[in-house]
């Protein structure tokens, strides 16, 4: 499973930055059912969480309208150089992280 | 005249005039140009083309060994870069052993089978539409000339019939809409030329990648119709043909639809 | 697949109409309207009409409004059954037919698009679009 | 290479093939909008609700509502003293009230926010921005979802 990061590789200190995530996930609202009327369990992303430098600068908690293959846009001040860490928490034991790194100057 | 003068010649009426109904080269647009600018938006930037996962997906999946033979695509066809480039934009492609066409999805899966000695991938499976949209990404950009082998004629042909053929209880052919009234809407829908350009694609309806004979099912379903089987001759013929009559439009995989 | 055609009550073509009803009684109006907005029976997909409250309308075919001054009742009937018989190249499917139709899904075979009381539901509804 | 680059990651993670489930129905099922009003309470509580500086952008015309993209913005100047602490998204038909809630901060130096949800008909979006001062502004948006002409069934 892939997920695409945004975050500019180089930034002027002070300089607002956006940043942009989208991860692979069906989403499934739990409120669907098959053909022969079973309920499909629901099966989403409940919670992503940006650190930079290791400060929770962004969190986000997601319900089942948000569509599959979550797509989030966000912004943050650059203030020093490090890293982007990125963590997205859901049902049935789901995580996954990535990161990104950034050069301020 | 010169033989090369007179083929030339040849080649430019039998190209020009289009069957009636049919659209002329000129008039060919891409299901894009009836796009919003907020999904146009979508596709534009790899960055929130949600089809791009799958692309990637795919490239992690052509460098992995796999099958018995433990092979991966990467180790006949080195860097897709430049091996892939413009393959898809032919496809589907007359194979002179089987003697009939086959789609990029059938290609994948005679690769398995032949080279890689791995069990094939099921239709619409995510590891098949990954690799499919990775090989087919390579093209983006190039025109298609899908349908240009001569061998490919009579299933260009056949794709056409199909095409024309009314069926479903609602008794409605491909062309009906999508020849004859484009750019007419569907209650608040827009009906488009039906070009394949951007497949597999991701459709916003799906939520996820999907093939071209998964949207030519759709429409099936939609005039009520008994739609073909995956891999049926008749689908690959359809596939063909939409592909032949999208000739000269650019690649745009993975396109973002509603 | 069988067909059943069979099952759909048997109705006369007189000149460019259908004068009986199919069911014996007339349709009703309300029921008429509600069917010609519910995507389901697919009108709406490729009409327009005098709906201000349906904001999804098609464009392919007609404006249904002043259907009811264009065309008598038995005239809308025959439209309705099979447009086909004005015009082989028509979009328009043949609604209450259910033989001569290639490939038809499983869930469909056998049936035709609307009921004969629908058709007469939609015949007395479009009868009172007056201009 | 401009300012932006692509990082493209592959994450590991225990995720079932998408794609794979039969084609399936939604049951009428909606939130009320007492639920609405419920699903904002447990936010606010009891605070009052001002009507101003938050936005919220969606096309005017949803092509189709399973991804609606959609982008909150909240007039602030994002400093330590005066700066938006979260922004919560509802809606009135969908089966559940919530779409969102953000967290933000100074940090974020601007409050704008965007994703893509679904709608599952014409309805009314609300966004709540909560300020540093804890004081509550809303705003309230229609949106008009496109039905897709023909749904892909089983047949």
């Amino acid at each position: 499973m892939a997920a695409l990061i945004n975050v500019p590789a180089k930034a002027r200190r002070g300089d607002v930055i956006e940043i942009r995530t989208l991860t692979s996930h069906i989403m499934e609202t739990g409120f669907r059912h098959t053909a022969d009327g079973k309920l499909v369990p629901r099966d989403i992303i409940t919670s992503f969480t940006c650190r930079y430098n290791g400060t929770e600068i962004f969190r986000a908690d997601l319900f089942p309208a948000i569509a599959a293959n979550p797509y989030l846009s966000f912004f943050a001040v650059a203030k020093e150089s490090g890293r982007f860490e990125f963590e997205w928490i859901g049902d049935n034991g789901y995580s996954s992280t990535a990161s990104a790194s950034i050069t301020v100057e | 005249m010169s033989v090369w003068r007179a083929i030339a010649a040849a080649a430019l009426v039998a190209a020009a005039p289009a069957l009636a109904g049919e659209i002329p080269p000129d008039a060919r647009r891409s299901g894009y140009s009836f796009m919003g600018p907020d999904t146009r938006a979508m596709q534009d930037d790899d960055t929130s083309n949600p089809g791009m996962l799958f692309v990637l997906d795919g490239e992690q999946l052509w460098g992995k060994k796999t099958g018995s033979a433990e092979k991966a695509c990467a180790d006949c066809h080195g860097d897709a870069r430049s091996s892939m480039k413009g393959v898809a934009a032919r496809y589907p492609a007359f194979d002179k052993t089987l003697g009939r066409p086959v789609t990029l999805d059938q290609r994948i899966n005679l690769c398995r089978a032949n080279h890689q000695k791995a069990a094939p991938l099921p239709y619409e499976s995510r590891d098949l539409l990954a690799l499919s949209a990775f090989v087919a990404h390579q093209s983006r950009g190039a025109a298609i000339t899908a349908g240009d082998d001569p061998q490919a004629k009579p299933f260009v042909e056949q794709g056409r019939d199909l095409f024309m053929q009314r069926e479903g209880q609602l008794n409605l052919a491909c062309t009906n809409c999508h020849d004859d009234n484009f750019d007419k809407r569907l209650a608040g829908a827009p009906i488009t030329q039906g070009q394949p350009t951007g497949y597999p694609l991701y459709r916003l309806e799906w939520q996820t990648l999907g093939s071209l004979e998964r949207r030519l099912r759709s429409c099936m379903s939609g005039v009520r119709a008994q739609a073909y089987d995956y891999g049926s001759p008749e689908l690959v013929a359809l596939e063909l043909y939409l592909m032949s009559r999208a000739r000269g439009l650019p690649m745009e995989t993975p396109a973002v639809r509603p | 697949m069988p067909t059943k055609a069979d099952e759909l009550a048997p109705y006369k073509v007189v000149g460019d109409g259908i004068p009986q009803s199919l069911t014996g009684s007339p349709g009703d109006v309300t029921r008429g309207r509600a069917l010609v907005l519910a995507r389901t029976t697919t009108c709406i997909l490729c009409h327009s009409g005098p709906f201000p409250e349906t904001r999804f309308q098609g464009d392919l075919a007609p404006d249904l409004t002043g259907a009811g001054n264009r065309w008598t009742t038995s005239q809308l009937r025959l439209r309705l059954v099979d447009a086909s018989r004005f015009n082989a190249e028509t979009i328009m499917p043949s609604y209450y037919r259910a033989d001569g139709l290639a490939r038809v899904g499983r869930n469909f075979a056998g049936k035709p698009i609307l009921s004969a009381a629908e058709i007469e539901d939609i015949v007395a509804f479009l009868a009172t679009l007056r201009d | 290479m401009p300012t932006t680059r692509r990082q493209f990651l592959s994450l590991a993670g225990g995720v079932t093939a998408a794609g794979t489930i039969p084609i399936v129905t939604l049951r009428p099922l909606r939130a009320t909008p007492a639920m609405l009003n419920t699903a904002i309470r447990n936010v606010v509580g009891e605070a009052p609700i001002r009507t101003g500086k938050v936005k919220v952008d969606i096309p005017p015309l949803v092509e189709n509502g399973n991804t609606v993209p959609m982008t909150v913005t909240v007039a602030s100047p994002m400093t330590a003293d005066d700066h938006v602490k979260s922004i919560h998204v509802f809606n009135e038909k969908n089966p559940q009230p919530n779409i969102a809630n953000f967290y933000l901060g100074p940090s974020s130096g601007r409050a704008q926010v965007a994703t893509r949800i679904r709608l599952a008909d014409t309805q009314k979006v609300v966004a709540i921005a909560r300020l540093s001062d804890d004081t509550f502004w809303q705003v309230a948006v229609d949106v008009v979802v496109t039905l897709a002409a023909c749904t892909e069934e089983m047949n």
